[in-house]
């Protein structure tokens, strides 16, 4: 059994427009010890689905249609709330794009620390470590991540410290409960490019140090290719293309993954400029029939238009929803 | 602080709703019972020279004494400090015999140099009650002719003196110089304080909230109601809404309360154990007109509106308890007279008099103003509003601060059109009413109409000065038709004096001299 | 933060004598004729006189104004014409009574106002929210004196649970004040039924006075929470775990109490103006009982000062919060 | 666009119960108001008629709510007193905004020693307690409607200068106002065309509220006895009446009360609606 296995997931929110089909029968597995990265242009849905996970998405809107998210074998769709808080942070845990509004700017970092880790223990339902001790372990949790001078960390407020200690002190609340998986929603988008190779670095670190499973969401394939094994290619609430990253690098068998990779600059050939896709992502409350992507498609034909294409396994461990694709 | 039982049951709010109003009774004060009264009106200064209203009056005559008292219905003078008087065949000296026994609170005796310094302290700081007597009296004219003797010599004769005298309280010499600040004779502490020799001693004292009054049990004068039955003291509590302390009354938080309203009045009287004193007043009330400018000048426009007043809507609006007025004196004082051909309503007659006014078809506007927040007035304003609709005149009715009416009818180009006032005699001589009709009473909030007719002054001036009783009064009977033949004002009512009590609260009794709500607290007390 | 500090103490006393001249005007365009209030009711032409000189009233009007600022610096505020008390000691005598209403006031509206907010947006859209929502509007709209009349009519005088108006019972002779706070004084002199007693004739004027404060207090604090709650940092902390009730109760709150703060500090401005009304309606012995009686029959020096008074105290209160907000927000704390 | 999103502040705004409350009732009133003199059964009553014969009587089929102490309609009374009500109301806030608006405008975008200048005296006349200047102000020029509704401008003022100040700073900043000024538009053309139109939400939001809360202030200025005079029917000032009639005669003062609290009740709840979709950021209490 997978660790993490998603089945037809399908997520609508309710809108005054309508409804907006936001996630449209996502079929993903990940198994322990793996890496997945999912990638996309913004508003594919890769973050609602990370979102899915941590059943995180407000309701209303959003609104289950149909599927089933299996964890440690537990549907978390059907997991009431009170269940779901035991597994946040503990199982599963998350961590955010922009470090700076996802810490709350009043509360000093090592309240929000021992907080995290007290809330842990409770929800473990075990004894409830006190407050020294859950400050001690806020301060190893940062050395862990690689923040100099814990101690006196601890008693700082978020604006005091840069966008990378940020996204660090990010990272060690989300480790503070030893999850077995973590989802890391666009970790880097927000920093500069130095502190984003440290910052993936240390994501590689941990997730090797400490046997973590990672989903890594980006909407840059060259940030997912440093630090995952497989990459799954997200198009307006459909997975399009998954396979290990670098098979898709070398042979994207879906038009529109080939047309992601074409719009990566290539450093080394200056003269290959990146093509980028014609058109616009659809409007979700009024998706085309059909593959979503097939107004946008060189390769469209009228089946494109009237049935949608399931992913199928073309070559191992590589499989792809189109009608047209082959390997 | 004292263990009461009401306050135990207040406090025991569950007990309290389970036994609405019953078990209630008036405060003990170890076994003497202390009375609650209640009234609208604080006591801002207490000082007997500066000020008075009925309330401030009320307490001024608890803790201090006069020469002489006013008592009973019609009102009698006799004898209080001063056992007896003589007044010289002049009408200019006046000799006043004080009792041997008398002593202030703090145990100094009360003796003839305490009346003297009392009269001149009140003459001096020319305010409150100066105005009876400075015109008359110089201080250097007051002697004590020994500890027990005191004389009076008057300037000219003013047949009025004795009649303001009982409002004259005496107050203690030697605490006023021991409290006198920058010259002030004593006029900031005494605000607050009192330095008398009356039946009550201040206790408390918060002219805003309340006054709490110990009896003085070896007071000079002895109690009526006997030492058993004296009270340990009263209490006036401010309550300034009708509602609350009506409210107060039937859960019997209060035992005696005062300004109610006929409508409340009626209601009370149907309550159990509550009991309403009800008696003919003294207190006069018109509508002033201006003699001087605007449309009222015309006395045929004033005599129109006079005849079209719809006179019944002032005993309806007081359920019955008032008399219309048949002269410019209140019923009861020495030489009033009943007026033939007082108007009433005759709305043929009134716009005959409005044919012949410089407005014959009416059609203009006239501002009635009255004391903001009297509610009889205005209620008065509205009867008067709907009764010149017929003359197509309308009424703007304006309530207005006492300072600001007092200000405007100070001088005839600003006085209103029409003002209401109540006036409560001070003294039972009729030169008290009749001097408001005098020229010199012009711009003081009684003679707002600026009435005018010399040989009408001239009558009063001489009337004031006479010795002859029988004279005078036959001058006063003119003066009174005189009056009212010019209509400076529209002669409205005397409404009758009410309170309401608890039945236990006995021998109240009743003076038309006081102010509307003044009780006089010395004979009360409380039996069961 | 102390120059800003200083500055924003010139600006008050800048306004504080801006205030002064306005009320000064406002005092002087009456028609009114004070010295007849000071001389009493039946007072002749000459006793007037003298009452207008005894009160300088017949100095002309920029001499008065010099001679009441001048007074003003030194703690004088004038004499009342009623009753030719200094006006600064009726504003003591006065003052704690409102003081204490206020304060028991806005305690209830911070009390029940807070977790209503919270409750309200934790339940949003729910019936609980509208219920509240419908309640804070309703806190806003009812007018205090109606209001005020109602609680009298249903629990003083139907239930007779409650004591109709007053401070105290005229029985009790409070022993010399400590602070003036009576409430506060009975405790600190261990006097438990002194303490109910007051109690008893403070609650009901301390509802219907907190009443729109607790009104604003809910909304803000609803938004703010609704706010709060809606943010990322929220969403981060619950998906690390941070348990709902410390997330609800500290990691959101605590943002959404700085404009509920202000808000407070406002309120509070308001309330002392506002507690005219009430004391009218509860015969409550504080400065708003007292303005309104000197205004109506003419006295304007006491509503001078308490004019005065209640400025004061809503520009305290405002640097108060502005302090506080420097200290509560580390934001501006190191700024 | 512009229908889409009219359809969607319609759609927000039928979804929220308390607006539609709001919206009814304040429908109610102005009906009320419009209708008045054509349908309260008894039309002389406001007009002074007394009929001293007939007063304090308890509600019944010929008066519903009773008559008063001079024998009036109470009913008849408190709906012509809706008509003054909302005309004080509307009065009171149109006038602050007259007198504030242009000042807040002039205020964000001149800058400087003027903004400096009136901001202060802005801050000044927000920092005066309200209702006691109100008091001191009537008491002053003596009672009447005019008189209060003075008194009332007079504090509701510097509320709308804050707004457009601010409002118009934020503006300033804006490209579009940046791109106007470099085209050459005049100042006065820019705060037209610009500014103005961009404060009218939050403008129309605080309006509706003030309404309410200047119903409620000229009330209690009514009921201290310093509002309308006799006869004109006043809510407060029945009230007032009404409080020396307590409680034996407890309907002529619920009577009025009622009235107030709804009408105020109504502009609140559709402001509050209003905001939260004109204005959605705002949440001053």
């Amino acid at each position: 059994m997978s660790l993490l296995e998603i089945s037809d997931y399908r997520l609508a929110f309710d809108g005054f427009d309508g409804t907006a089909a936001v996630l449209d029968g996502i079929d993903l597995a990940v198994e322990a010890g793996d890496t997945l990265g999912i990638v996309g242009e913004t508003g594919c849905g890769k973050s609602v689905l990370a979102r899915s996970l941590l059943q995180l998405n407000p309701v209303p809107p959003a609104r289950v249609v149909s599927g089933r998210i299996l964890f440690e074998g537990q549907d978390l769709l059907r997991l009431p709330e009170a269940g779901m808080r035991r597994l946040r942070g503990r199982r599963i845990a998350m961590i955010f794009q922009d470090p700076a509004s996802y810490l709350n700017p009043l509360l000093a970092i090592g309240t929000q620390l021992v907080d995290v880790i007290r809330g842990q223990d409770s929800a473990a339902g075990g004894v409830v470590r006190p407050r020294r001790a859950a400050r001690a372990l806020a301060a190893e949790l940062l050395a862990a991540v690689g923040l100099a001078e814990p101690e006196r960390l601890l008693d700082s407020h978020p604006h005091q410290l840069s966008g990378g200690m940020r996204q660090r002190v990010l990272i060690a609340m989300a480790l503070a409960g030893e999850p077995r998986l973590l989802v890391a929603d666009e970790p880097t988008t927000a920093l500069d490019v130095t502190v984003q190779a440290q910052v993936l670095a240390l994501i590689s670190r941990l997730v090797a140090d400490r046997g973590l499973t990672l989903i890594l969401i980006s909407h840059d394939l060259g940030v997912i290719a440093q630090s995952c094994a497989r990459v799954a290619v997200m198009y307006a609430g459909t997975v399009v293309e998954e396979a290990p990253t670098a098979e898709l690098l070398a042979r994207p068998l879906h038009p529109y993954a080939q047309g992601l990779l074409a719009a990566v600059p290539d450093l080394d050939r200056p003269e290959h400029r990146p093509s980028g896709i014609p058109g616009s992502i659809p409007n979700l409350l009024r998706p085309p029939g059909g593959c979503r992507f097939h107004p946008r498609c060189p390769r469209a034909t009228a089946e494109c238009a009237a049935t949608k294409p399931l992913l199928r396994e073309l070559a191992p461990a590589h499989r792809v929803a189109c009608h047209h694709a082959a390997p | 602080m004292s263990h009461t039982s009401r306050r135990a049951v207040l406090l025991g709010a569950g007990a309290l709703a389970a036994l609405p109003a019953s078990g209630w009774s008036f405060e003990r004060d170890g076994n003497r019972k202390v009375l609650v009264f209640a009234g609208n009106q604080g006591v801002p200064v207490l000082d007997p020279h500066v000020r008075y209203d009925w309330s401030t009056r009320m307490i001024q005559q608890s803790v201090y004494d006069g020469l002489l008292k006013y008592v009973g219905a019609p009102p009698r003078i006799i004898p209080w400090l001063a056992e007896r008087y003589e007044e010289s065949a002049d009408g200019l000296t006046y000799t006043f015999h004080l009792v041997g026994n008398a002593k202030f609170h703090n145990g100094d005796p009360l003796d003839a140099e305490a009346v003297r310094f009392s009269f001149e302290r009140g003459l001096k700081l020319n305010a409150g009650i100066a105005w009876m007597l400075k015109d008359f009296l110089k201080p250097e004219n007051i002697v004590a002719v020994d500890p027990r003797t005191v004389r009076f010599t008057l300037d000219r004769p003013f047949a009025p003196f004795i009649s303001y005298v009982p409002w004259w309280y005496i107050v203690n010499p030697k605490q006023v110089a021991a409290n006198t600040v920058d010259g002030d004779n004593g006029r900031r502490w005494l605000t607050e304080n009192a330095a008398g020799s009356g039946p009550f001693k201040l206790r408390r004292f918060d002219g805003n909230t309340l006054i709490h009054l110990d009896t003085v049990p070896d007071y000079w004068k002895g109690w009526p109601m006997g030492e058993a039955n004296r009270l340990s003291g009263v209490i006036y509590r401010l309550l300034r809404e009708a509602a609350p302390r009506r409210a107060a009354l039937q859960r019997r938080e209060i035992d005696f309360g005062t300004n109610f309203s006929p409508d409340d009045l009626e209601q009370m009287a149907r309550l159990p154990g509550v009991a309403i004193e009800n008696h003919a007043g003294f207190t006069t009330f018109g509508i002033k007109f201006n003699c001087q400018q605007g449309p009222t000048a015309d006395i045929n426009l004033r005599k129109a509106i006079a005849h079209a007043f719809d006179y019944e809507s002032l005993i309806t609006i007081h359920n019955g308890g008032a008399r219309l007025m048949d002269s410019p004196f209140p019923t009861g004082m020495a030489g009033h007279v009943s007026v033939p051909d007082m108007p009433r309503k005759d709305l043929e007659k009134a716009r005959v008099f409005l044919a012949r006014s410089r407005v014959p078809n009416g059609d203009i506007e006239l501002e009635y103003v009255h004391v903001q927040g009297l509610e009889d007035a205005r209620r008065i304003g509205l009867a008067l509003l709907d009764s010149l609709r017929a003359l197509n005149i309308r009424v703007n009715i304006v309530g207005q601060p006492w300072t600001t009416m007092v200000a405007r009818g100070s001088k005839p180009d600003t006085a209103p059109n029409m003002t209401s006032v109540y006036v409560t005699p001070v003294g039972t001589d009729p030169d008290t009413v009749a001097y408001q009709y005098h020229r010199d009473s012009w711009g003081l909030y009684y003679g707002m109409s600026h009435y005018e007719n010399p040989e009408v002054w001239a009558m009063i001036a001489e009337a004031r000065g006479m010795v002859d009783q029988t004279r005078r009064m036959a001058i006063y009977a003119e003066v009174q038709r005189r009056i009212v033949a010019d209509q400076p004002e529209l002669f409205g009512m005397i409404a009758n004096r009410t309170w309401a009590r608890r039945d236990y609260v006995k021998d109240f009794e009743f003076s038309p001299i006081r102010f509307t709500g003044e009780v006089d607290l010395y004979p009360l007390w409380i039996q069961g | 933060m102390i120059t800003y500090l200083l500055r924003r103490a010139g600006l008050a006393a800048l306004m504080l004598f801006g205030l002064i001249c306005l009320t000064f005007i406002i005092a002087n365009v009456a028609p009114s004729d004070p010295a007849a209030l000071a001389a009493g009711p039946d007072a002749g032409r000459s006793q007037i006189e003298q009452a207008r000189r005894e009160y300088g009233l017949d100095r002309p009007l920029h001499e008065q104004f010099l001679r009441y600022v001048t007074d003003l610096t030194r703690g004088d505020f004038g004499r009342s014409v009623a009753n030719g008390r200094p006006v600064g000691q009726d504003l003591a005598r006065y003052f704690p009574a409102t003081l204490e209403l206020c304060l028991l006031a806005m305690a209830l509206g911070v009390l029940a106002g807070v977790p209503l907010g919270m409750l309200s947006a934790v339940f949003k859209d729910r019936w609980i929210d509208h219920a509240t929502r419908i309640l804070a509007v309703s806190g806003i709209a009812l007018p205090p004196f109606w209001f005020g009349l109602l609680l009298q009519l249903g629990f003083a005088t139907a239930l007779g649970w409650l004591p109709t108006s007053g401070r105290l019972s005229v029985f009790t002779e409070p022993a010399a004040p400590i602070t003036g706070l009576l409430l506060v004084d009975s405790l600190l002199r261990g006097n438990g039924a002194l303490f109910t007693e007051a109690l008893s004739y403070i609650i009901l004027p301390a509802i219907v006075l907190s009443l729109p404060c607790l009104a604003s207090i809910l909304r803000v604090n609803r938004s703010e929470m609704v706010e709060a709650l809606r943010a990322d940092y929220i969403t981060a902390a619950r998906a690390n775990g941070v348990l709902r009730r410390r997330l609800i109760a500290v990691h959101a709150l605590k943002n959404a109490m700085l404009p509920t703060l202000a808000i407070i500090g406002l309120r509070w401005g308001w309330m002392m103006s506002s507690t005219v009304l009430v004391e009218t309606v509860f015969d409550w012995p504080g400065i708003g009982l007292y303005a309104v009686s000197s205004a109506i029959s003419g006295d304007f020096k006491p509503v001078m000062g308490v004019t005065l008074i209640v400025g004061l105290n809503f520009m305290i209160a405002n640097l108060v919060v502005d302090l506080l907000y420097g200290t509560l927000d580390p934001r501006l704390r190191d700024a | 666009m512009a229908s889409r999103s009219l359809r969607l502040a319609g759609f927000l705004f039928r979804r929220s119960f308390a607006s539609m409350l709001g919206l009814t009732l304040v429908t109610l009133i102005v009906a009320l108001a419009l209708l008045g003199p054509w349908i309260v059964p008894y039309p002389d009553d406001v007009a002074g008629a007394t009929n001293l014969a007939g007063k304090l009587q308890p509600p019944s089929a010929a008066h519903w709510f009773g008559t008063d102490e001079v024998g009036n309609d109470i009913l008849t009374r408190v709906i012509i007193g809706a008509r003054l009500s909302l005309l004080v109301g509307l009065g009171i806030t149109l006038a602050a905004a007259a007198i504030g608006v242009p000042l807040g405008i002039l205020a964000g975008t001149a800058g400087g020693r003027l903004r400096e200048a009136i901001m202060r005296v802005t801050d000044l006349f927000l920092s005066v307690p309200g209702l006691v200047l109100a008091i001191a102000l009537v008491a002053a020029l003596g009672p009447g409607i005019a008189n209060a509704m003075l008194a009332l401008v007079l504090v509701w003022w510097p509320g709308y200068v804050r707004l457009a100040e601010s409002k118009a700073l934020s503006i300033r900043e804006e490209p579009f106002i940046e791109a106007a000024r470099v085209a050459g538009a005049g100042r006065l053309r820019i705060l037209w065309r610009h500014v103005l139109p961009n404060s009218i939400s939050p403008l129309i939001v605080k309006m509706s509220m003030d309404i309410g809360q200047a119903i409620l202030a000229v009330a209690s200025l009514g009921f201290l006895g310093l509002g309308a005079k006799p006869p004109t029917p006043e809510w407060g000032a029945m009230i007032s009446i009404a409080r020396g009639y307590l409680p034996d005669w407890w309907w002529y003062a619920i009577c009025p009360g009622a009235f107030i609290y709804a009408s105020v009740l109504g502009f609140n709840l559709l402001g509050d609606g209003l905001r939260d979709i004109l204005d959605p950021r705002s949440n001053r209490g």
